[in-house]
């Protein structure tokens, strides 16, 4: 392992640094299935992402898109952690979200293509992605909304008392909005069986998150603030954030309430498809870099003695899942244009007068 | 029949929908404890628990976040926004996430549910308390919209908009509150359509287009005019969406006179999109300009003597019409 | 004074109890022409808005007013703190912050009765109360925006380093809306001149804050979210009000930045001219009418060695202004209609087209 | 004569107007160290520093705060918001606040302020990235509403916004940043007037107005009817409010039918606003309905063919005046 850059190094650029790896991490205990079951998530949200990086770089995927690229093992942790009936309300930078519930990602290719097999025939796009069979409650694409929604999902499981929690991911710019401190203490007044969960990556798009933040971890020091306890993780380390996912669900199962976690991270790319990143010091990506989650989360499989054969047979699986959504992608017919005037209405249609 | 405020049927529509349909539930600021700043809200939490009836922080992101999300999930919420100026805080939520979702999601979601609130000037409250804002929910896709007019199309309406799969913003107007009216009582509940205008009053020479409390002051106007010669037939819109377009216009056909009345300030207006509307489909049964009878496009002044002046007075109807209809 | 009831005779009603009266405020250092200042001033809004209550009972004061009765002491502190340039942004609960930066009591009750010589011509009503040459930068009845507006004054005064300051004034119920959350937190990322100040007097409208806040207070226990300090004072001591009040104000001018202040203390009527109060448990009330900031402040002032006589020919002009502010509302003209359509543009029309 | 896009007439107009006014600011979230994220601002934290070009957190409601609270105590700031669709998350600052505070305070105050945003679809963003809100701030009295089709109209206007006394609302055009244009470029500022519209094509048949991208979809339209033997008059009306109703009115006059081409949904859009005033006014003039293109009345998909076909193309433009001029 690297020696994290210090404060002083990253300057205004990173008054967060990455925690240093947790070996302890490695203790926890988390059974091997569960562990194979977070490098295959982990790996599906990369491999499925670098494709959609290439099919923009095509020209197929149209509009804009944000990619988890080094993000992954937050996502994977809670893919793993939640239960089957519980609610994720992700944002534009949804992918990965959304693939951890299990969704399957022909359809969300195809939605990335504008196709009429994509998870919403096209109408949505990259920044909606949606699938409530698999509890995939809506992605949001306007900053702090979704965690007001969140809780009224919470709202019905606490009202049919059926055990069920809604866990909203957001990143660290989204912590200096209104919506962010109306929906975190409406959750801890109504006691809502909310998990909110701040992915900070250090930046919003293209501003250092410590230009615009007063405090150094912007959800975690801001808990106290409703009532709650500062929860920070790691957020490269899928052990360290499935435990975290797992101890947060079970408190909001138990009706203890909402939690608000903290797990710190950092993407590889740009914030949208657009952008390359480039005003980000160069050391500071290296030293990221290094803490790639994958490549760790291998090294930690191999370490608690896991085959490697074992390993990139998952890598190989999930290759060829990628491939054929792609095919299926690419595939897909453009949709119909009746379409457009489709699902105004819970009748189907979009008429407004007679 | 009973007589019944407006105000008082507020409640009553609220209690009907809760004892009809345990999926729903209530929600707002002093709402519950309360019994609403209105008091159009009493008595409901005693009836139905603090499970259903809840008070919510000053929070009007949230609160619509979570009748939002409870929607989806199974739950059919009622939401209060205390007034109707305080969309503006969770606009958000409203028009970009509540009214576009099920779109978004190619139909995966459906959001039965309704935000209450209180519309309208009168009260000399001012400018931010006192606006008629039905035309920024019109204005988006998505939202259906209603604003009764009386007691008993409060109920009605109010069960209609809850029973119905879709977003519905219900205006109550605040000047309406205190009005009392009689109400049909029979054994069954109270549920109305959307989508219907009513021809309140049936007339040959013009239409007269209203909603709201605006409908009174119409009915009051037509009455005048008819001692004018004029014969009016006013349309109480009820529903601007879904728009009941036909109905105004059959009654344009007739009358080839077209006369809107709106609170709201002057530009973009559920009066212009009915006048672009019937300029354009009933171009050739009118005689004579359409004329949209409206607030003038400035904010409302607090005074008695400068609010009265300011949102369309009977008068100010009168003479419109007269001035206008006789060219 | 009497002992204050426990957390358990209030119940949910007042989890925030009323701190003792410190009469240690009675040492701190505050000459005595300016506590005579604060004795005036306390007179000024109390006898102010009781007459306001009696027009209103009297069918005069038209659509709605919400009053400080109980409050005094949180405005005549920073009245008497705030330099003669230094701004003040209000609520639709505003007689007293506008009377205390010294704008005439005769324009601000007609303004009430909706008259021609009110300080808005009619036009903006008891909510909006406004008066640009005594720093008064307007009234506002939607609760939150204020804050984020208080802060562009601050940073005009940044920008042009003139050291004044902006002070918004709002209430324990504010603290749940998203643009509190937001103005801070910018205030301190831009580390503007903005004092904020929570007056809490225990409930929003009619729902009490114990019920609607995961925290005991409001404000001064989210001020470390955003890296401020913790402040709290007694809000129905003027001394105490006076002393923060400087201390905040002169951070503020030093370029220290924003401060957050939590002042405790009580209305003594309902939220709004309509409201009886009826919610609240007659012990609270009785407690806290014990502690009402006039009496208490003068008999401090006959402890500090002021004449009796002194204070009460205070008391005695102060009714003088009122009666004859009254006298000059009564006595003015109903609004020209013509009002109506002027003052939406700055060439001080409201033409929207040729 | 230079050629500029649009995307870079914003920052030269930003630039200008810094230049121009030491009171004038420049705040918006990503605006300054990154040059904004449609790259429109670039090189103004260079030129002129952090303390006029400044970076603000995601906090809408405080960023139009601070513009408002700046513009009333003697700055000229010039605020973003990144997408017009957020002036949602901020509609009380504009709607309540900034639109009605000089009217409430009986004129003590002046707003002094634009608030620059980008608005529109065509770029595959979807339902909540796309929308084209004018109509919304149209709806507001207190507002002034800007939308600029060219370069150097970008430019003009955003000077004459910046040096206007009143707030203004200032929505680009997204797919309009990387046209070209030829910009006339003089000794002096570029300074346009608001309130103006311009005839941009002149003809006898039919009235075409048009906003923004819309004026393009127009001209080109235009150009394929004059083929068809309809000679089209086209007007980008560039400012909704102050509405220049006049050059509007005396076209209609000259050509006796009238067409908006609206990019936002249907209901109650500026194109309604100008239907309904040429129904009132120009009635007598008319010789056929007035017809609305607009976008349906749904929120925009994303997928390029279901975005292309929902918002008002050349094609329908062009169908829609030929079938109904011929009747
Ligand atoms: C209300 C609102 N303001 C601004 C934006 C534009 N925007 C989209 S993503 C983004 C940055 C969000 O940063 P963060 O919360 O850290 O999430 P990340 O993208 O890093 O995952 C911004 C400003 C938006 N979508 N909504
Ligand atoms: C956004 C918004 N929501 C609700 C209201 C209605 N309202 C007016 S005052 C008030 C209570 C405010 O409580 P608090 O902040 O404690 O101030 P206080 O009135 O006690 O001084 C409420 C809910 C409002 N004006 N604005
Ligand atoms: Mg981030
Ligand atoms: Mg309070």
């Amino acid at each position: 392992m690297t020696t994290m850059p210090s404060y002083e190094e990253y300057g205004q650029h990173a008054p967060i640094f990455p925690s240093p790896v947790d070996q302890s991490n490695a203790e926890l205990p988390i059974d091997r299935e569960t562990r194979l079951r977070l490098y295959r998530l982990q790996q599906e949200i990369r491999l499925f992402e670098k494709r959609a990086y290439d099919l923009f770089l095509q020209g197929l995927v149209k509009g804009t898109s944000h990619l988890s690229l080094g993000q992954e093992a937050i996502a994977a942790g809670f893919g793993a952690a939640m239960a089957p009936d519980d609610w994720t309300f992700a944002t534009y930078r949804g992918h990965a979200h959304t693939l951890a519930r299990g969704v399957p990602m022909g359809p969300v290719m195809a939605e990335l293509l504008g196709r009429a097999n994509g998870l919403l025939g096209g109408k949505g796009g990259s920044m909606h992605l949606t699938s409530v069979e698999h509890g995939v409650m809506g992605s949001y694409a306007i900053i702090g909304a979704h965690l007001c929604v969140a809780n009224g999902a919470a709202w019905t499981a606490q009202y049919n008392k059926t055990g069920q929690v809604a866990v909203a991911f957001f990143g660290d710019g989204t912590t200096n909005i209104g919506a962010f401190h109306e929906a975190i203490n409406f959750a801890k007044v109504w006691n809502l069986p909310t998990v909110f969960v701040c992915e900070n990556n250090l930046y919003m798009e293209y501003t250092s998150i410590g230009h615009v933040a007063p405090v150094p971890n912007p959800a975690a020091d801001r808990a106290a603030a409703y009532g709650l306890e500062s929860i920070l993780v790691d957020g490269n380390d899928a052990d360290a954030v499935y435990v975290a996912a797992s101890r947060a669900l079970e408190r909001a199962r138990a009706g203890g309430g909402p939690s608000l976690i903290e797990a710190r991270t950092y993407r590889h790319g740009g914030h949208s498809r657009a952008d390359p990143g480039t005003y980000r010091p160069q050391e500071e990506i290296d030293a990221w870099m290094e803490r790639d989650p994958i490549p760790m989360y291998h090294q930690r499989l191999l370490g608690l003695g896991v085959d490697e054969g074992e390993l990139s047979t998952i890598a190989t699986q999930v290759a060829a899942a990628v491939e054929s959504s792609t095919q299926e992608a690419v595939d897909g017919p453009v949709p119909d244009l009746a379409a457009i005037y489709t699902d105004v209405w819970a009748d189907g249609g979009s008429s407004w007068r007679n | 029949m009973a007589e019944l405020t407006y105000r008082d049927a507020v409640s009553v529509g609220i209690a009907q929908e809760l004892a009809n349909d345990p999926r729903v539930v209530f929600l707002g600021e002093d709402v519950a404890g309360a019994g609403g700043v209105f008091k159009a809200t009493t008595g409901l939490l005693e009836r139905f628990g603090p499970e259903r009836v809840r008070d919510a922080p000053i929070s009007e992101q949230a609160i619509l976040g979570a009748a939002m999300g409870a929607a989806m999930t199974g739950l059919r919420p009622i939401a209060e926004i205390m007034f109707s100026d305080f969309l503006a805080v969770c606009w958000d939520i409203v028009a970009n996430e509540i009214a576009k979702s099920r779109y978004m999601t190619a139909g995966q979601m459906a959001f039965p549910l309704v935000v209450r609130t209180a519309n309208g000037g009168g009260s000399r409250f001012g400018a931010q308390h006192s606006q008629s804002v039905e035309n920024w929910a019109m204005a988006v896709p998505g939202l259906k919209v209603v604003a009764p007019s009386t007691a008993e199309d409060t109920i009605g309406l109010l069960a209609a908009a809850v029973r119905d799969p879709d977003p519905v913003i219900f205006f109550e107007h605040k000047s309406c509150y205190p009005m009392k009216f009689d109400v049909t009582v029979g054994n069954g509940d109270i549920v109305d359509e959307l989508g219907v205008a009513k021809v309140v009053r049936p007339g040959k020479d013009v239409t007269i287009v209203a909603l709201a409390l605006m409908v009174h002051r119409a009915m009051e106007a037509a009455e005048r005019l008819a001692a004018d010669g004029i014969d009016a037939e006013v349309i109480d819109v009820r529903c601007l969406v879904p728009l009941d377009a036909r109905t105004i216009l059959e009654s344009v056909a007739k009358t080839s006179r077209l006369y809107t009345v709106e609170e709201n300030p002057r530009l973009c207006g559920w009066g212009a999109e009915i006048a672009s509307i019937v300029a354009e489909e009933a171009f050739w049964d009118l005689d004579g300009p359409v004329v949209r009878i409206t607030t003038p496009h400035v904010p409302l002044p607090a005074a008695d003597a400068l609010e009265d002046a300011t949102i369309p007075s009977v008068d100010r109807i009168v003479e419109t019409v007269r001035r206008s209809a006789s060219q």
